[in-house]
C-alpha cells in the first residue's frame, strides 16, 4: 500500500537524500537555514546537515545567482532559493548570461551543475511581485533547462534529475500544488529531463498543461467525460527542452490542441507549443489550435479581479465546448 | 521643537498603531486576502521623518508602508481598504498591501520588491533637482535591502548628482528569519554613507525626538542643494515578518525587551514629564485614533470590491 | 528631392527635435555625453543641449532604469540608454516588475512615460554577452511596448512616437542598420506604434521580419523574383503590440508564411506570430507555416561559427524555396 | 623579495606588454575579428597579484583580461589564438577576446559583462571554503565596476562568510569614455572595503613591488580562514578603450603624463638600481619576450578557423 505524501514533503525528501547521497549539494537563500524557508521546503534540513549546507543569504539575488555560479564551476552542485520566481529578475544576468553560457563559452572546460528554484503562479492575492509565471524567458535561453512538476511524484523526480544534471536547471514549484498530496516512492528515484507524461489518456482533443493547469485540466476533462467527451491531458514537466514527440502523438491522435498555462500569453509557452505542432503537424489538427493562459495585464490584488485573469477549471471547460462546437 | 509639533508627532504615531491593530484584527476575521506585514513598533520614524515633509515632497516605501502613508497623509479609510481589496481603496484593489499609492500627496508607491524603491526615490528627486525645485524625496526601506545591488548604485548615483533625496533604513533587526548579523557584514549600516561620500546619520529609531532631529538636518541638506543623507534609524520588528508569521527563529526575551521600548511609550512619558501632556489629554487622542481606525475598517468593510471587469482597465490592448 | 541619411543621424534627429520641443525629455546612460554614445547615437547633443540633459552614468543598470523610473513619475520624459541589450539583465526588476506595472498597480495615478534604448542583434564577433536580441521577454511583458525600426524612416518616427507615448517603450536599434541610409522627412513625424508596414508587396508567400531580418528578407525576395515567384514581406515594426490583422491580412492573400527574426526559437517572436495566425487565420494557410530564427545556441565568437548560427539571405531564401516545394 | 621574484615579475610583465603589442599589430591588420581591450601600462597588477598563486587557486576577469591570463599561466599561443578567432584557442574560437578559460591553470573566466566576475569569484571562493582546502580566489574588475550592485552584494556575502577571495580593483581611471570622477563618488575606492568590514588596500597599481606586497598580505589573510580584501590598485589606461577608439574625450597631455610612469620602466630602473639586472640581461629578456609573442602571433595566423558546425556542439539538443 504505497504511501501518500504532500507535494513539498516529496520536494524535501527529494533534496534530503540527494545530500545524504552527495557531499557537494547545499542549498543557499534567504530563510533556507534554521526557518526551513518561506514555504518550509526546506524544514528540518538545517537540523540534519547544519548551517554549511544550507545557507541563509542576504537579499542579493544577483550574488546569490552569481555564488551559485561559482561554486559549480568547482564541482559543487548548490541548489539556490530564489524565493518567488519575481525576484530571480534581480539575477538574470547571472542566470541567463553566466549560467547558462559558460559551458559553452569555455568550449566545455567548464560546467555549471546548479538547481535554481523558484515558486511560481498564482496564490491568494499575492499581487503584482508575487504572482509571477515568466518561465518563458529561461525558455528562450539558450543553456538552460526548466521543469515544472505538477504532482508530488514529480516533484521528487525532477529534483533528483535537476540535482544531478550538469547544466543549470530552473526548477519552478507552484505555489497552489504545495499541500497536494500523491503517491511517493520512499525511494530516490529520477525523472529523466524531457520527458512528458499522459496525465490522462483521450481521443477528442488534447490538452497540454503544466503545473497547476494539469488540475485544472482533470477537473474539466472529468465534467467533459459526463458529456461523452474524452480528453487527453499531456504534462510535458519539462517545458525545456520540452517533449515535442510526445505532443505531437497525442495531437495526431484527438486532431485538437489546447494549451492550458498560466504564463502570459505573447511570446509565452502556448504560443510556442502551437508553433511546434502546426510547423510539424498541421494537416493533423481538425480545427484550429488555441490557448488558455493568465490574460495580458499586470495582475491585480482584489480576489475578483485576480480571479478573473487567471485560468481556471470552468474557463478550460468553455474553451473545450468552444473548441468541438467549432 | 514647539509644543504643536510634539503634539502631532505623537498623534500621527498613535493613529499608525490604530491602523495596525485595526488591520491585525480585520485580519483575523479575514478581511484581508493575503498576509500583510505590519508596522508596530517602528511609528517614530515614519512619523519623525514625513513631519519634515509637505504634499511637494515624494517618498518611495516598501511591503511595510502603511504607518508610511498614513504619516504622509493619506485617508486611514483609503488605505485600510485598499488592504482590505475594496474598489474605495486607495488603488481601487489594484494594488493591495505592498502597493499603495497617493501621488497628489507625495505616495509614490509602497513597492513589493526590496530594494526597488531607492532608485525611484533618486529618480524623484532627480526631476525635483532638474525642474528647480526644493521639494525632496525620501526613500524607507529596511535593513534587508542594504544588501541589495539597488541600494549601492542608488546612492552613489544619488550622492555623485547631489540628488535631494533621503535615505531611510529602518533597521528593525529582522529580514524575515533572518537576522541583520547574518546578512550584513558591517554594525552600523549608517557608516555605509561613506561608501559614498554621503553623510551618515545612526539614530535609536524608537526616539520620535532623534529622529525627528536627525530628518531636520538632512531635509535641510537636500533643499539646499547640497545632497543626500543616510539616516540609519534602530528599531525592532515587534510583530511577525507577516501576520500569521509565528517567528519562532527568535527568543521570546527579546520580543519582550524590546517591548520595553515602545516608541509610543518612550514620547508620552516625555511630554508628560515635561509638562507637554497629560494623562487624560493622552487617553483622549488615543481614543480617537481608535475611533478613526474602527472607522476606516467599518469603511472598508462596507465598501464594495471591484468588479472583475477592471482588471483589464489600463491594460495596453493587443 | 528627398534627403538620404543615415539610420543613426535619423535615430539622432529625433531625439534632438523631440528635446528642442520639450524640455522634460533627457538622455541618460554610459557615455551618452560628451563622448556621444557606444555608437555614437547622441553625438553631438551634449554640445547642444548640455550634461544636465545628456548624462553620463556610472556603470549602475539597475539605478539607470529605476532613476528613469522616477523621473517619469514626476512627469519628465527619460530615455535611458542601457547600450547593449544584454546589459538589460541587470535591469530586468526595474523594466519589468516596475516601468512596466507602476501605472496599472497605482490603478492609473501615476503614469511611466519613459524610453529605454538597446542595441541588438549580431554584429562582427561581438559574442556571448554582447550579441543578444532577447526581446521576447518584453513582449511577454504587460505594460511595455516593444518597437524595432528596419529603416532609417522608421528609426526617426518611433523614436519620436516612443518619446511621445505615455508608457514605458523599449526602443531596440539593430548594429548592424546604423549605418544604412535612406529617406528622411527633415521635419518631425510619429509612426503609430502598433502599426505595420508592408516592405514589399506579394501573392505567393507572407514573410513576416524585422529588424536587420527585414533587408535579408528583401534580398531573398529579390532573388527569388527572378525565378517568378511573388512574396510579401511585412514589416510589424512594432513587436507590442503587433499588427496582428495586418498580418492576417497578408497570409489570407498569399496562404503562406515564414516569420524570419533574429531571437531564439523557443518562446520567440517567431512561434507567437505563426501561434496568433494558426488561431485566427489556420484554414488560409495552404503549407504548414515555418520560421527562421537564430540557432538555438550561446552565440560563438569565431566567425564561421558565428556566420552559421545567424539567419542570412540565403537562409531566406532555402526556407522559402523549401516552402513553395512543399 | 628575493631576486628570482624580482625577474620573475619583469618577465610577466614583459610577455604581457609584448603580447599586447602583437595583437594591437593582428588588430590593424585585420587577424582579430572585434575590437580588443588591450591590457598596456597595467601590467604590474596582474603580475604582482598572480605570481602569489597556484594552479589550484583561481581567478576571474574581465573583457580586459588577455594579462591576468598570461600572469596565471596560460600559454600564449592559446590566448592569441582565441583573440584570432581560431581552433586552437583556450576555447576553441568559441570565447574569443572577452571569454578566456582555462579551468586546470585557474582561469575559470574572462567575462564580458562587467561585474559579473565578482560574484562568481565568490562562489569559487565559497566551494574552496566548503572543500576545506586554503586555496584562494581573485576577481579582476575596473574602476567601472565598483559602482555595480554586484560588486556591494558580493563584497558583503563575502566578509560575512569570510570567504578566501581577494578582489582586486584596477583603477585605470576610465570605464569607457567616463573618467572615474564622474562615475564614483568616493576618492578612494578603496575605502569602499570598509563598508564590508574588510580590510581596503589602496597602492600605487604601477609599482609592482606593491602590487605583490598587498597581494602577500591579502593572500595570507585569505589562506588563514581570515576572509577576503580589497586591493584598489591605481593605475593609467594608456590605450584606448578598444583599439579604435580615439579616445578624444581626454587630454593628449593626460595620457603622455600617465606614460612617464609605466610600470615595466619604473620596475627596469628599480632592478638595475639596485644592481639585480643589467641593461643588456633586461635587453634579452624584452627579445625574448618578444619572439614569444612573435611566435604565438605565427601560431594563431597559421591555425585553422573552427568549422561552422561546431558552433552547435555542447548545446542542448531540443
Ligand atoms: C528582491 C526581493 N527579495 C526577496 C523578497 C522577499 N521578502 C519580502 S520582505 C523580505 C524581508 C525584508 O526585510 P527588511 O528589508 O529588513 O524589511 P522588514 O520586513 O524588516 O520591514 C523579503 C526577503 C522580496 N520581496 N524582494
Ligand atoms: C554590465 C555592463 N554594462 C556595460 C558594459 C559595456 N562596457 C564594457 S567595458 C565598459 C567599461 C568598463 O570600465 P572598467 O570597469 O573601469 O574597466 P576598464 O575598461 O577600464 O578596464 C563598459 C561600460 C558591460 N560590458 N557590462
Ligand atoms: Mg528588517
Ligand atoms: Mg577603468
Amino acid at each position: 500500500m504505497a504511501r501518500r505524501i504532500r507535494f513539498i514533503e516529496a520536494l524535501r525528501e527529494g533534496m534530503r537524500q540527494e545530500m545524504e547521497r552527495d557531499p557537494s549539494v547545499f542549498i543557499m537563500g534567504e530563510g533556507v537555514g534554521p526557518h526551513g524557508s518561506a514555504f518550509k521546503q526546506t524544514d528540518g534540513l538545517c537540523a540534519q546537515f547544519g548551517e554549511e549546507r544550507l545557507r541563509d543569504t542576504p537579499i542579493s539575488e544577483l550574488a546569490i545567482a552569481g555564488t551559485a555560479v561559482g561554486a559549480a564551476l568547482m564541482g559543487m552542485r548548490p541548489i539556490a532559493d530564489l524565493m518567488w520566481i519575481d525576484f530571480s529578475m534581480l539575477a538574470m544576468d547571472q542566470i541567463c548570461n553566466q549560467a547558462a553560457k559558460l559551458r559553452y563559452i569555455s568550449n566545455g572546460q567548464v560546467k555549471v551543475p546548479l538547481v535554481y528554484r523558484m515558486s511560481t503562479g498564482k496564490s491568494k492575492s499575492n499581487a503584482a511581485h508575487h504572482s509571477g509565471s515568466f518561465y518563458s524567458w529561461f525558455i528562450n535561453t539558450p543553456g538552460l533547462k526548466v521543469v515544472l512538476p505538477s504532482t508530488p511524484y514529480d516533484a521528487k523526480g525532477l529534483i533528483i534529475s535537476a540535482i544531478r544534471d550538469d547544466d543549470p536547471v530552473i526548477y519552478l514549484e507552484h505555489k497552489l500544488l504545495f499541500n497536494t498530496r500523491g503517491e511517493v516512492p520512499e525511494e530516490p528515484y529520477e525523472i529523466p529531463i524531457g520527458v512528458a507524461e499522459v496525465k490522462r489518456e483521450g481521443t477528442d482533443l488534447t490538452i497540454v498543461a503544466n503545473g497547476a493547469m494539469v488540475g485544472f485540466s482533470m477537473a474539466a476533462a472529468e465534467v467533459m467525460a459526463k458529456e461523452g467527451v474524452s480528453i487527453e491531458i499531456v504534462d510535458p514537466r519539462t517545458l525545456m527542452p520540452y517533449d515535442g514527440e510526445a505532443i505531437l502523438k497525442s495531437v495526431r491522435k484527438t486532431g485538437r490542441l489546447l494549451v492550458v498555462e498560466e504564463g502570459f500569453r505573447f511570446c509565452g509557452f502556448g504560443s510556442e507549443i502551437i508553433a511546434h505542432v502546426v510547423e510539424n503537424a498541421m494537416d493533423a489538427l481538425r480545427v484550429p489550435p488555441k490557448q488558455l493562459t493568465t490574460m495580458h495585464t499586470t495582475i491585480p490584488f482584489s480576489p475578483p479581479m485576480e480571479d478573473y485573469v487567471f485560468p481556471n477549471p470552468e474557463r478550460v471547460v468553455d474553451a473545450v465546448r468552444a473548441m468541438l462546437s467549432a | 521643537m514647539d509644543k504643536a509639533t510634539k503634539i502631532r508627532l505623537l498623534n500621527t504615531m498613535l493613529r499608525i498603531r490604530k491602523a495596525e491593530l485595526q488591520l491585525a484584527i480585520l485580519y483575523k476575521n479575514g478581511k484581508v486576502p493575503c498576509a500583510a506585514h505590519l508596522y508596530e513598533g517602528q511609528e517614530a520614524i515614519a512619523a519623525g521623518v514625513c513631519d519634515h515633509l509637505t504634499h511637494n515632497d515624494c517618498l518611495t516605501s516598501t511591503h511595510r508602508g502603511h504607518g508610511h502613508c498614513i504619516a504622509k497623509g493619506m485617508d486611514m479609510k483609503e488605505m485600510v481598504a485598499e488592504v482590505c481589496a475594496r474598489k474605495t481603496g486607495c488603488c481601487g484593489g489594484k494594488g493591495g498591501t505592498m502597493h499603495l499609492f497617493k501621488p497628489d500627496i507625495g505616495v509614490m508607491g509602497t513597492i513589493g520588491i526590496v530594494g526597488a524603491g531607492i532608485p525611484i526615490a533618486a529618480g524623484i528627486a532627480l526631476a525635483m533637482k532638474m525642474k528647480k525645485t526644493d521639494y525632496v524625496a525620501v526613500s524607507f526601506f529596511g535593513d534587508g535591502a542594504v544588501n541589495n545591488g539597488a541600494f549601492h548604485e542608488s546612492l552613489n548615483l544619488a550622492s555623485l548628482w547631489k540628488l535631494p533625496v533621503i535615505f531611510i533604513c529602518e533597521n528593525n533587526h529582522y529580514a524575515t528569519s533572518v537576522a541583520v548579523w547574518r546578512s550584513t557584514s558591517i554594525a552600523k549600516i549608517g557608516d555605509r554613507a561613506a561608501s559614498y561620500d554621503m553623510p551618515g546619520i545612526h539614530v535609536d529609531g524608537n526616539c520620535v525626538d532623534l529622529v525627528y532631529a536627525a530628518m531636520e538636518t538632512a531635509v535641510k541638506r537636500a533643499r539646499a542643494g547640497e545632497g543626500p543623507t543616510l539616516i540609519d534609524c534602530e528599531t525592532y520588528r515587534i510583530r511577525g515578518h507577516y501576520e500569521g508569521d509565528d517567528a519562532l527563529y527568535r527568543k521570546k526575551d527579546e520580543v519582550l525587551e524590546a517591548r520595553k521600548h515602545d516608541p509610543i511609550e518612550y514620547w508620552k512619558h516625555e511630554l508628560i514629564t515635561e509638562g507637554a501632556l497629560t494623562e487624560e489629554e493622552f487617553d483622549a487622542m488615543a481614543a480617537q485614533a481608535d475611533a478613526e481606525a474602527e472607522a476606516a475598517g467599518e469603511f472598508a468593510q462596507n465598501s464594495p470590491f471591484p468588479d472583475p471587469e477592471e482588471a483589464l482597465m489600463l491594460t495596453a490592448k493587443c
